[in-house]
């Protein structure tokens, strides 16, 4: 087991601000080059003329599973020591709809946002902004808000876990649904009329 | 020019597979596995099935059966100091070195049951339970331990059940010992509940039970 | 172009299949035998009476003493503050969480230390962690905590602190009443405690 | 890599599977590294806790849903978003500035106007900095890293989120179409 590195003691807690300054500009390289700075094509995926939003999420999201699935068979990095969200599901719904909603009205996502902002897309910042405002408004009305905050607590539990099925397997599956959907996007994409942007 | 990035992506995602692949077939199988689960563990820790009792024992050395492979797990220094006829020493550093772990899985196939022994019971006790878990399944353990066995053999032809060598049976009886009753007082309890106070019959352990403190 | 893409989908299910039908390793929360193998060889499982004693007084909220003998054996007596989890409902799934918690340590004892062992190593196996046994158990406990031997005039000097530490034990469990702890003891007293303490002698056999 | 106009330049965007592919690679080394997912509300969420706590620490103090990280302070990886995201805003630039599309605009829709498009990206911010404190991470902390780690959450944040927006995109078709 060498990783995580950081949790293991591998590399000095010490390291932890620097990995994340590396880390974060190539998130930041890549989601700018892959075209996620412009809330129009963004939004496409939402109205058909472009599911780039939609590639990029499943083609990162079934790569890094992948990738974390199979060195931890390899004993390359120990799965228990990576930090599971725990599950709220009252909370992560009406949180998610909220998001939802503001992804689009606001055309962007926080990672997103931060990515417009830096080459200069003025409603990226606003949205920044807002999202500031946002968090202490919630921050202000908690005492209201904590039922539905802690409500349907499921736990930090695994998606395969809550199915019954073993980790591979449920990879598959969602290695077959995303390239089901890759292949619809792409016939849907052709048939919607191209939006200029 | 979108060919350009997929050409990219292909010799990338090529390399990614291919590590896998090569790290896939590089991996080391692990030496050691688990082969029974907790619940079976459990109800084999359970049992008294593999617990070689010092009755047992003791019919073993006397009749000089080859089915039955004692392994003292001490030091060799204790061995040479005393052992039973025809215990291999294994120190508990090597038992699970490769040579000596093979060697056990050996005589487990070969239908031999290995009988463990520490100075007591609690030193083969840990390794025992290992033993079986990783799947030997004819790993016994000797009540007691060596000591104890040692005591019991001059009293070969004795039947009277002996029964010090199991140190988790309770040698006082901690009720009364805490509330510090009389002497009187306590053997008017053993009468009660008697199978909470099975004294061990060395005298050093008794009077202080009956000392109240 | 179509043909690439065939191609990169392709790699993805093979990798997916590799994963879903590569023979499922030992689960992953177990600990490996071998480091298992490790622990077994070095003694740091073990906590001494003294130990134990010194932070049941201290009141010590960091550690959970867990008697893992039968409930008739554990009304009848146990260590102050102790809970009863009998081995033969281990794996009960309450007394999983009951174990396998981050906020405490956990002390397994029994009257010897042959079932409090048999518990750390089923506990141990399945990854709980910050996991110790009771050395010698209750019977030990009553040995020298309850009943602490006196050591010989010619003991070093920390033998009779420890000596000092356990009759204080002692009475802090409540241990032996003065009268008949004097009775038996009495003659010892004037020969061989050392008069460092006045306390000491007052005190009796504990 | 011919450029035959700047026009040009300024959309030549990555294949969307070799960017996912890439970004894939990105949370995998931070996982391995930090044995945590990416994020982006988190950071905003650390900024704000440490503003209002220099601003006013009793308030933090009181309040319920401050304290709660200001205790978690003390564990090293708590600034590592904000980190994070700084690093984010570095690489996004050099990206934009390689690419050339480093430009102060507003982009909209040709049917709305500049102000509409502002007002409606602030209360895309707010619904987002709600939504993300409800959901305990936004798109990219809990939906993309919590799907990679393979959690509940993740799935139920990622289909939460997809499902709403596309319930609610015929309202506001006219903002982006």
């Amino acid at each position: 087991m060498i990783g995580p590195l950081i949790p293991q003691g591998i590399i000095g807690a010490e390291w932890s601000n620097v990995s994340g300054l590396v880390l974060g500009m190539g998130f930041g390289y890549v989601l700018e080059s892959s075209g996620f700075s412009s809330s129009r094509k963004l939004a496409g995926v939402f109205y058909g003329y472009d599911f780039v939003v939609l590639k990029v999420f499943f083609t990162a999201a079934i790569t890094a599973m992948v990738g974390l699935l199979y060195f931890s068979y390899l004993s390359w990095i120990d799965f228990n020591m990576i930090y599971i969200n725990p599950a709220f599901l009252t909370s992560a719904i009406i949180g998610g709809i909220i998001m939802g909603l503001g992804f689009i009205m606001g055309g962007f996502c926080p990672g997103t946002s931060f990515c417009g902002a830096a080459i200069g897309k003025i409603d990226a910042m606003i949205f920044t902004l807002g999202m500031f405002v946002g968090i202490i408004l919630f921050s202000e009305a908690f005492p209201l808000l904590e039922k539905i905050y802690y409500g349907g607590p499921m736990g930090n539990s695994l998606v395969n876990e809550v199915l019954g099925i073993s980790q591979g397997l449920f990879a598959l599956i969602l290695i077959v649904v995303a390239i089901g959907a890759f292949i619809v996007a792409t016939i849907v994409e052709k048939r919607v009329k191209k939006v200029d942007y | 020019m979108k060919d350009n990035w997929l050409n990219k992506l292909m010799i990338a995602a090529g390399l990614f597979a291919l590590i896998i692949i090569i790290g896939l077939v590089t991996m080391r199988k692990p030496a050691f596995r688990y082969k029974l689960t907790e619940k079976e563990t459990l109800a084999a820790v359970l049992s008294a099935d593999d617990q070689l009792s010092i009755d047992k024992a003791k019919e073993i050395l006397q009749s000089k059966t080859s089915e039955y492979q004692f392994v003292d797990i001490r030091t060799p220094y204790e061995f040479i100091k005393g052992h039973i006829d025809g215990a291999l020493n294994i120190p508990l550093s090597n038992l699970f070195s490769e040579e000596n772990y093979d060697f056990l899985k050996q005589s487990g196939k070969e239908n031999k049951t290995l009988v463990l022994y520490g100075m007591d019971q609690s030193q083969a006790n840990a390794p025992w339970m290992l033993l079986k878990q990783l799947g030997i399944k004819k790993a016994r353990i000797l009540q007691g331990g060596y000591a104890f066995l040692m005591a019991a053999i001059p009293a070969l032809p004795d039947t009277m059940p002996f029964k010090g060598y199991d140190s988790e049976i309770a040698r006082y009886n901690y009720v009364e010992l805490v509330k510090g009753l009389s002497k009187a007082d306590q053997v008017s309890s053993q009468k009660a509940a008697p199978q909470k106070l099975i004294t061990k019959p060395k005298p050093k352990s008794n009077s202080p039970a009956a000392g109240g403190c | 172009m179509n043909k690439k893409y065939v191609f990169l989908a392709g790699l993805l299910i093979l990798l997916g299949i590799g994963l879903a039908v590569l023979p499922s390793r030992q689960h992953p929360k177990e600990t490996d035998p071998a480091q298992l193998i490790n622990e077994i060889k070095d003694q740091t499982r073990f906590l001494s009476t003294d130990e134990i004693a010194r932070k049941i007084i201290e009141k010590d909220p960091s550690y959970m003493y867990v008697d893992v003998r039968e409930p008739a054996e554990f009304n009848s007596f146990t260590l102050p503050g102790a809970v009863n989890v009998p081995l033969s409902q281990l794996l009960d799934s309450a007394n999983m969480i009951l174990l396998n918690q981050k906020v405490k340590s956990v002390v397994f004892f029994s009257n010897g230390d042959i079932t409090a062992e048999k518990a750390w190593l089923l506990c141990r196996r399945m990854g709980f962690n910050h996991l110790y046994i009771m050395q010698g158990g209750l019977n030990y406990w009553i040995e020298t905590i309850m009943n602490p031997p006196v050591p010989p005039a010619t003991a070093p000097s920390q033998d009779f602190d420890t000596y000092e530490f356990r009759k204080g034990a002692c009475a802090y469990f409540g241990g032996g009443s003065a009268a008949t702890s004097v009775e038996t003891k009495s003659p010892q007293q004037k020969v061989v405690v050392k008069p460092k303490k006045n306390s000491a002698p007052a005190a009796g056999g504990c | 890599m011919n450029t035959s106009s700047t026009e040009d330049r300024g959309k030549r965007y990555l294949n969307p599977y070799f960017g996912g592919f890439l970004l894939g690679l990105v949370l995998l080394a931070t996982m391995f590294v930090t044995g945590r997912g990416l994020g982006a509300s988190g950071a905003v969420k650390s900024t704000v806790v440490q503003a209002v706590n220099t601003i006013s620490p009793a308030h933090v103090e009181k309040s319920k849903y401050y304290s709660q990280f200001i205790s978690d302070d003390i564990h090293p990886m708590s600034n590592w978003l904000v980190f994070e995201i700084l690093g984010v805003l570095a690489g996004a630039f050099v990206s934009g500035a390689l690419a050339g599309r480093l430009k102060f605009k507003v982009e909209h829709s040709p049917k709305i106007t500049s102000r509409t498009r502002l007002i409606m990206a602030s209360l895309g911010g707010l619904m987002f900095g709600i939504g993300s404190q409800f959901g305990r991470g936004c798109t990219s902390g809990a939906a993309l890293s919590g799907m990679a780690s393979m959690a509940t959450s993740g799935f139920i944040a990622m289909m939460a989120i997809f499902g709403s927006a596309y319930m609610f995109a015929y309202l506001f078709r006219k903002f982006w179409i």
